[in-house]
């Protein structure tokens, strides 16, 4: 099978077309005129910065959001889907950025749920949802239960679910948003094996991803949204990274890891002794100093986060301690954290770190209330006037403090979950995967921001799944696997294949 | 595992237990309770329309909406099935039945409509609904009463008749339990509503016609709530406005003594109506364990709050053995990735 | 296409007060605060008697125990959850004074004891709910046979009637003398709205349980002790339906098992009306009274219209659905009106 | 305004029924035939009422009416003091009140319009029961609810009758079925199933007799436990033909209700104040009584009960 070359438009039609598509939420411009053009075997990136449109675009092809204007065609013809039933019945599968699934239900009935197998009493036929489920996973290369709910799997295996499903429905256009975001390097190559074998096949895939080295790698074409319009389609082969990132910013970014080097680094201000919790960490031990950043490496599902959560307080664990500034913190219990001077930026924004629904001025006084309050009253003013200086601070950018959070886009969602944090003055900052799904833009922000507080003496641990960011922006690594930490290394030590030995030490060994 | 052990671990299997175990103990004391041929009947026939009832409000529960408005249904269409056969007496009583029924699918439609179309909270819609179906019941009937002598014969015999000792009402709910088990266990519209109880926003980007599938539940709520009307009607022979009133919460509570958990997506029919028959095996059996009439509601109070407190252990131990097997991803073999 | 509707690259401000008050005016609150008053000019025009003090006098003390237990519903309800035991506890506490009460104790230390059994049932809901982490709907639905079970138990279906006068006088006294419309008993409520109302939009634990209603998850991130949070909510709810219970017996002169039973629900109702949302993290403590002014002064004048009490009922149930459906369709129109009209105007300005 | 009392459009009477609750047979009878009786001579006759039978449901009825100034609330009590405070209020606006069929403390009230008295009912029960038991066995009572003044009373007369009368039988149970006929029906289940050796029910309520006789009619104790009580002709007819119950006894509602209206009547024309020996007139009764008599306590009585049974009850219609 040959790609198509991106050609006569007279010849045949596209499989997918989408020529100015607006869409408004409200007064939320989200779409402007988007385009987007899809052929038979071939692998679309759609690339642009937080909030310039991708996800709305996808929904929209989904059926899930009616456009406003613009036009869609499918294979020549104009089509308008009033639900996502619709957009599968005409061969559409979608990965949608958060994963959907069913908790209650097994994995099996996850992926085939409305379109199980039947037997000829138009019962449900478990065994043959079973054998496929098994298929599909072999395909992938996991082993996951197909009987076992979906409560309680690792937000990778979920997103593996989702591939899964999405392959399952045999379609001629598979629509990706951000699959990778919560994968390995392992499981991303088997992705792109899949994906690239349904290419061949003739069927039309789009890829939607914040890492460059994954578009370049797998993609045949690149179209740059920005500011919910379109910029521009290129062949893959014909760009290079700074250029998409050019057309994305519309200026061009200078550094995306402006680390200073050598600042001045004090005592131990986080110290954490022997930390074990059963099944998920085993005796970790780590210190972060002030004017410190530490990168804690590590493949997904190494327990990075679960030791971030128990550090903070929010979840438990067996044995250990964690000690602040000399002070030794109370277990489960992040008002002591807080209180201790810890700050927490949690890898799932949307559910762990803002009030989606609550204005974006409430969610960075949300931490403060107390403090703010007078004889036990909050004054509006006081709030506000805090909130306005912090979303300055970060530059936040969102029409008014009393727009819902959930409405911004994730940079700055991320970016008013940091500002709240930093309202309360911490000593110490645990953030987690701080640029997960965040534009080159908006990173390169948050990493200077990150270099700034270090700077000004905060200690700050830094998990990452990113591997430069990891190298770029650490005075210190820990790497963990299988819930140990495995390795420390220092900057000059840390080197991308130091890195990758340490975190797959253990499996290494077994 | 082994089919013994799944049973074991069943969630239903306790609730048997205890209604095993309540039956056993009161026969013990009073051994016309389940001996005597009226014992045996009001056994079956006692929790016949409690049954019907959970099962509506199981199907209702498992899409994590809820129906309260299920016994002012229930008044509703006994009080119209009374009233046909009084104003209409020429109607066959099949027909009274099915209109009846039908009653209560109309009223089931109206909630279905207000919820699924309305997009509002089910709990609100159907307590709305609870208020005005039982208004316009009591605006109708006023002081009015349907009695015994004003019923065909057939028809209330009916409601007390027994099949080789079995009441009728009793084989028409397990009838029901029957049908509504099978189509949400095994066809794929039930298993939807499992789907959209589990996540409804998740069923929505699934493609899963979830306002639909919404809709035909309290559908299905309304005409069983109905079907329970009519039965009513048969049972006690004698309609007045207030028929039901009250029986919204057992039923609730039925489904949650029998494991269907409130926030949907969980527990099976079967459970609650299980929960049904413990719920009015108890307050039967109180008086003979000498626990006084008026002490019934309070041991069913702390008898649901136990069960709830059941179904959160379970849970955690499930959750700890999910948390355990977790290793599910571990990397398999790299093997031939696409074939 | 409109310059103001672009995403703005500049960092944001407070929305001006002025806008604020505009989506306040224009809110479901100040929609349910004119409900109440249009009711009130077609109750006088239309219905003979309405509008008199006796009626105000009669329609506040009728609507006074769901006035007061509306107060610390709203805030469990915001906080996402709910309690269905009001009702029964209500007539446990009015059980547990008229027992008392009977047994020769002195009204007071009845009282005290009575409010002290709602402090330990709302703490038995705070704690299933909060700390065990069960579903409040289950739990409260199992209180609320537990509650009224005891308090059946504890008096069988007989009354407990006869309370002194002086004590009776304390509930039914006018305020500004005979034939005046203000029952003196309203201050109870007027202490207690302002401090709920207070606690709620004012005060860090008002934040907290607005937060706690919009995610629980987050909430625990951010350092708000939610199960605290719900703890006492639930307690105070506990708390005021004893009160309630106290107020119920006295008005009535009757402690009786079944003193409100069923009444949960025009609780719940009166909070909804009240533009609370039943998924929590929305609402605020005046539209809630408004709502259940309205709901009081509807039966108020249906009644002295001798409509009875099942159209009531129907009014009720109908003023809940429609509460809820029109903010839907309302929002939905106006999304629908925007568009056409946006289309509208692109559509001739491509034209030129 | 309206303190004279009544100065209705209609000509003077402006009489409001307030029965326990809506939807009670039993009111219903009585209450249409007091709109005829009021409709009759001329008054403007009206019902309220609560849809459950509780105190405070009569409350706010009581006071609805006191702000429409009707001339007399004629009602049946849910309680006998709870409603002390809100009748006051209503007479205090000058209106006149008279409680038919179930009292309320006699300070509290006008005049009471009582059925039967006590003690000719409660007779009246046990020597019907003791006939159809042969005199002896166990026996149990189907009550309506708890504190339902007139069964607490009647109930307090049996026990001394049956004690002196009827040594060989025993009073085992009382139940309360809270008039309720779903409640009545499983109350009976329970107390056959508790009591095996009952030979006798009691059910000195319409609601009660009716559910239970409906339970005893399909099960296996038909014929084998007796039964009687308070119940209407048109209920218990099907029972009475079919052998579950051999007798049982009423007053006639209707007759209350007529008599409840003329003595409001009497009160808004000042012929009576309550006073014993006042004396008043009423027509249309069944019995050919016209002249009543205000006793002591203000109670004025209709007449001992009359027994139905397979040999008259066609002559009935209620
Ligand atoms: N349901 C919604 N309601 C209101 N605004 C929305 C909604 N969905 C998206 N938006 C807004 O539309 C714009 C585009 O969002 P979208 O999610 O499409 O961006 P994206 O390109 O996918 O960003 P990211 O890379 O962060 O996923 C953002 O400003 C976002 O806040
Ligand atoms: N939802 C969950 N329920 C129970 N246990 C979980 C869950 N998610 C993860 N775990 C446990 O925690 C371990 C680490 O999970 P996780 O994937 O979050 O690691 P991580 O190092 O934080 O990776 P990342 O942050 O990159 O996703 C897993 O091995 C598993 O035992
Ligand atoms: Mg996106
Ligand atoms: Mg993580």
């Amino acid at each position: 099978m040959t790609t198509r070359p991106p050609g006569d438009p007279h010849d045949e039609p596209p499989l997918l077309e989408l020529r100015d598509v607006s869409k408004t939420f409200g007064s939320i411009v989200a779409l402007k005129s988007a385009r987007l053009r899809v052929e038979r075997g071939s692998i679309h990136a759609l690339v642009g910065e937080n909030g310039a449109g991708k996800s709305t675009l996808v929904k929209i092809v989904a059926g899930l959001h009616q456009r406003d204007d613009g036009s869609f065609r499918l294979d020549g013809e104009a089509v308008d889907f009033s639900s996502t039933a619709q957009s599968k019945a005409a061969g559409i599968a979608v990965i949608y950025q958060e994963p959907t699934l069913f908790p209650d239900l097994s994995v099996m009935e996850n992926i085939f749920m409305g379109r199980q197998p039947l037997t000829r009493w138009r019962r449900v036929d478990r065994a043959a949802m079973r054998r496929r489920t098994r298929d599909l996973f072999q395909r992938l290369g996991v082993a996951i239960d197909p009987d076992r709910p979906a409560m309680g799997l690792s937000i990778a295996d979920q997103q593996i679910i989702e591939i899964a499903k999405a392959i399952s429905l045999d379609a001629r256009l598979l629509i990706m948003d951000e699959p990778t975001a919560a994968l390995s390097g392992i499981e991303v190559d088997r992705l792109f094996t899949i994906a690239r074998a349904l290419r061949d096949e003739g069927r039309g895939l789009v890829f939607i991803s914040h890492r460059f080295n994954e578009i370049f790698d797998l993609c045949d074409r690149i179209t740059v949204m920005r500011d919910g319009s379109y910029v521009a389609t290129h062949d893959a082969a014909d760009v290079t990274a700074a250029e998409v990132v050019n057309l994305m910013v519309g200026r061009p970014v200078e550094t995306l890891y402006p680390k200073t080097e050598g600042g001045d680094v004090g005592e131990v201000v986080l110290r954490v002794d022997g930390l074990s919790r059963r099944g998920t960490f085993t005796d970790v031990s780590l210190t972060v100093r002030s004017g410190e950043i530490v990168g804690m490496a590590g493949l997904v599902g190494a327990g990075r986060s679960e030791v971030a959560r128990a550090v903070f307080g929010v979840d438990d664990y067996d044995s250990g301690a964690v000690t602040v500034a000399g002070t030794p913190l109370r277990r489960g219990n992040p008002r002591a954290a807080i209180r201790a001077g810890l700050a927490f930026v949690p890898e799932d924004r949307r559910r762990e770190g803002l009030l989606v629904e609550e204005s974006v001025g409430r969610n960075i006084a949300l931490v403060l209330r107390r403090k703010l309050a007078n004889w036990g009253l909050i004054r509006r003013r006081d709030e506000d006037a805090l909130a306005a200086g912090w979303a300055r601070t970060l530059q936040i950018t969102a029409r008014d403090l009393d727009v819902a959070a959930g409405t911004l886009s994730g940079g700055n969602q991320q970016k008013a979950v940091i500002a709240k944090w930093m309202a309360t003055d911490p000593r110490v900052l645990i953030i987690d995967e701080p640029t997960r799904g965040i534009d080159v833009g908006t990173k390169t922000e948050v990493h200077r921001l990150l270099d700034e507080l270090a700077g000004r003496g905060l200690a700050i641990l830094m998990i990452s799944s990113d591997l430069p960011e990891i190298l770029g922006m650490s005075d210190r690594v820990y790497v963990m696997s299988e819930g140990r930490i495995t390795r420390e290394l220092a900057r000059d030590e840390a080197t991308g294949e130091a890195v990758m030995t340490a975190a797959t030490t253990l499996e290494a060994v077994r | 595992m082994s089919g013994v052990s799944t049973l074991l671990r069943r969630r239903e299997f306790g609730v048997v237990v205890a209604i095993g175990v309540l039956i056993a103990v009161t026969t013990v004391i009073s051994p016309s309770f389940a001996t005597g041929t009226d014992g045996f009947r009001n056994l079956l026939l006692t929790p016949s329309l409690l049954m019907i009832l959970a099962v509506a409000q199981g199907i209702v529960i498992i899409t994590k909406n809820i129906d309260l408005s299920v016994s002012a249904v229930l008044g509703l269409t006994a009080y119209a099935t009374g009233r046909m056969f009084v104003d209409l007496p020429g109607l066959p009583i099949p027909v009274v039945i099915l209109l009846g029924v039908g009653l209560g699918t109309l009223l089931g439609a109206v909630n279905g409509t207000l919820v699924s179309l309305g997009r509002v909270p089910s709990l609100v819609i159907t307590l709305g609904t609870l208020y005005a179906f039982r208004g316009i019941d009591i605006a109708w009937a006023g002081g009015d009463r349907v009695n015994a002598g004003e019923l065909p014969r057939e028809f209330t015999t009916m409601g007390t008749q027994t099949v080789l000792g079995v009441p009728v009402l009793f084989v028409v709910a397990v009838a029901v339990l029957a049908v509504v088990a099978y189509v949400l266990g095994q066809t794929r519209s039930g298993r939807e509503l499992y789907a959209i109880g589990s996540d409804d926003a998740a069923a929505v980007l699934y493609g899963l016609r979830v306002r639909r599938r919404v809709f035909f539940g309290f559908l299905a709520s309304g005409t069983l709530a109905g079907l329970a009307g009519v039965l009513f009607a048969a049972r006690y022979a004698s309609v007045s406005s207030n028929a039901g009133t009250g029986m919204e919460l057992e039923a609730v509570a039925a489904a949650v003594l029998g494991g269907v958990a409130i926030v949907g997506g969980t527990g099976t029919v079967l459970g609650a109506v299980l929960g049904a028959v413990l719920l009015t095996t108890i307050s039967r059996a109180l008086p003979t364990l000498g626990i006084g009439e008026f002490w019934q509601q309070a041991v069913l109070g702390a008898l649901i709050i136990g069960a709830i407190l059941l179904d959160r252990v379970i849970a955690a131990r499930q959750a700890r053995r999910l948390r355990s097997s977790h290793a599910s991803i571990a990397v398999a073999p790299a093997k031939e990735a696409v074939t | 296409m409109t310059t103001t509707l672009d995403p703005v690259r500049q960092t944001p401000k407070p929305r001006p007060a002025a806008q604020r008050w505009r989506s306040l005016l224009l809110g479901r609150d100040a929609a349910v605060i004119g409900l109440v008053a249009l009711v009130w000019i077609a109750g006088s025009v239309f219905v003979d008697n309405f509008g008199k003090p006796n009626t105000v006098y009669f329609l506040l003390l009728d609507a006074l125990p769901i006035l007061l237990i509306a107060m610390p519903m709203t805030m469990v309800i915001i906080s996402a959850e709910i309690d269905l035991s009001v009702a029964s506890m209500l007539g446990l506490s009015s059980v547990v004074v008229g027992v008392l009460f009977q047994g020769g104790w002195p009204i007071w230390a009845a009282v005290a004891v009575a409010l002290a059994v709602g402090l330990v049932g709302g703490a038995l809901n705070g704690f299933l709910v909060a700390t065990v982490g069960l579903p409040s709907l289950a739990v409260t639905v199992a209180t609320l046979a537990l509650f009224r079970g005891i308090a059946v138990g504890l008096l069988g279906t007989k009354a407990v009637t006869g309370f002194p006068d002086e004590h009776k006088d304390l509930v039914s006294d006018r305020l500004f003398g005979p034939g005046t419309a203000i029952p003196g008993i309203l201050l109870v409520f007027v202490v207690l709205a302002i401090g709920f109302g207070v606690l709620l939009h004012f005060t860090p634990f008002g934040r907290a349980t607005y937060a706690a209603g919009m995610s629980a998850r987050t909430s625990r991130f951010s350092g708000v002790n939610v199960p605290a949070v719900k703890f006492w909510l639930f307690v105070a709810t506990g708390f005021v339906s004893a009160l309630a219970g106290v107020y119920w017996t006295l008005r009535y002169d009757s402690a009786r098992g079944d003193n409100a039973a069923g009444f949960e629900l025009a609780v719940v109702a009166a909070v909804l009306v009240g533009g609370v949302s039943i998924f929590g993290g929305r609402g605020a403590i005046p539209g809630v009274i408004a709502g259940a002014l309205l709901i009081g002064e509807l039966r108020a004048v249906l009644r002295l219209a001798d409509v009875s009490a099942d159209a009531i009922n129907i009014a009720t149930g109908v003023l809940l659905i429609v509460s809820v459906i029109v903010p839907r369709l309302v929002t939905g129109l106006h999304g629908r009106w925007r568009r056409a009209r946006r289309s509208g105007l692109e559509s001739t300005s491509s034209s030129d | 305004a309206g303190c004279s009392g009544g100065s209705g459009d209609d000509g003077g009477y402006d009489i409001a029924f307030l029965p326990k609750n809506l939807g009670n047979p039993y009111f219903e009878a009585s209450d249409k035939a007091a709109e005829k009786a009021v409709k009759g001579f001329g008054g403007s006759f009206k019902e309220v009422g609560p849809s459950e039978a509780t105190a405070d449901g009569q409350v706010t009825y009581i006071n609805t009416l006191t702000q429409q100034s009707v001339g007399a609330i004629v009602l049946s009590a849910n309680d006998t003091s709870a409603l002390c405070d809100a009748l006051d209020e209503a007479r205090d606006a000058g209106i006149k009140v008279v409680t038919f069929d179930s009292d309320v403390d006699k300070e509290c009230r006008d005049v009471y319009v009582s059925a039967s008295s006590p003690k000719l009912i409660a007779r009246n029960q046990i020597d019907l029961i003791a006939d159809q038991v042969g005199g002896k066995g166990e026996i149990a009572i189907l009550s309506a609810t708890a504190n339902a003044t007139n069964q607490n009373a009647w109930i307090d007369e049996m026990k001394p009758y049956l004690k002196s009368e009827y040594p060989d039988m025993k009073l085992v149970d009382v139940v309360y079925g809270d008039d309720d006929d779903q409640t009545s029906y499983d109350k009976t289940e329970a107390l056959l199933s508790s009591h095996p050796d009952l030979a006798g029910i009691v059910s000195p309520t319409t609601v009660g007799v009716a559910a239970a006789a409906r339970y005893l009619s399909t099960s296996e104790f038909k014929g084998k436990v007796a039964l009687t009580g308070l119940g209407t002709p048109n209920d218990m007819r099907e029972y009475v033909d079919n052998g579950t119950v051999t007798s049982f006894a009423l007053w006639n509602p209707e007759d209350l209700g007529i008599l409840a209206s003329y003595t409001a009547k009497a009160l808004l024309d000042e012929d009576i104040t309550g006073k014993k020996g006042d004396t008043f007139s009423a027509k249309g009764l069944s019995s050919d009584t016209t002249k009543f008599t205000v006793g002591s306590d203000g109670v004025i009585t209709l007449g001992e009960p009359f027994v139905f049974d397979k040999d008259n009850i066609d002559d009935f219609d209620f």
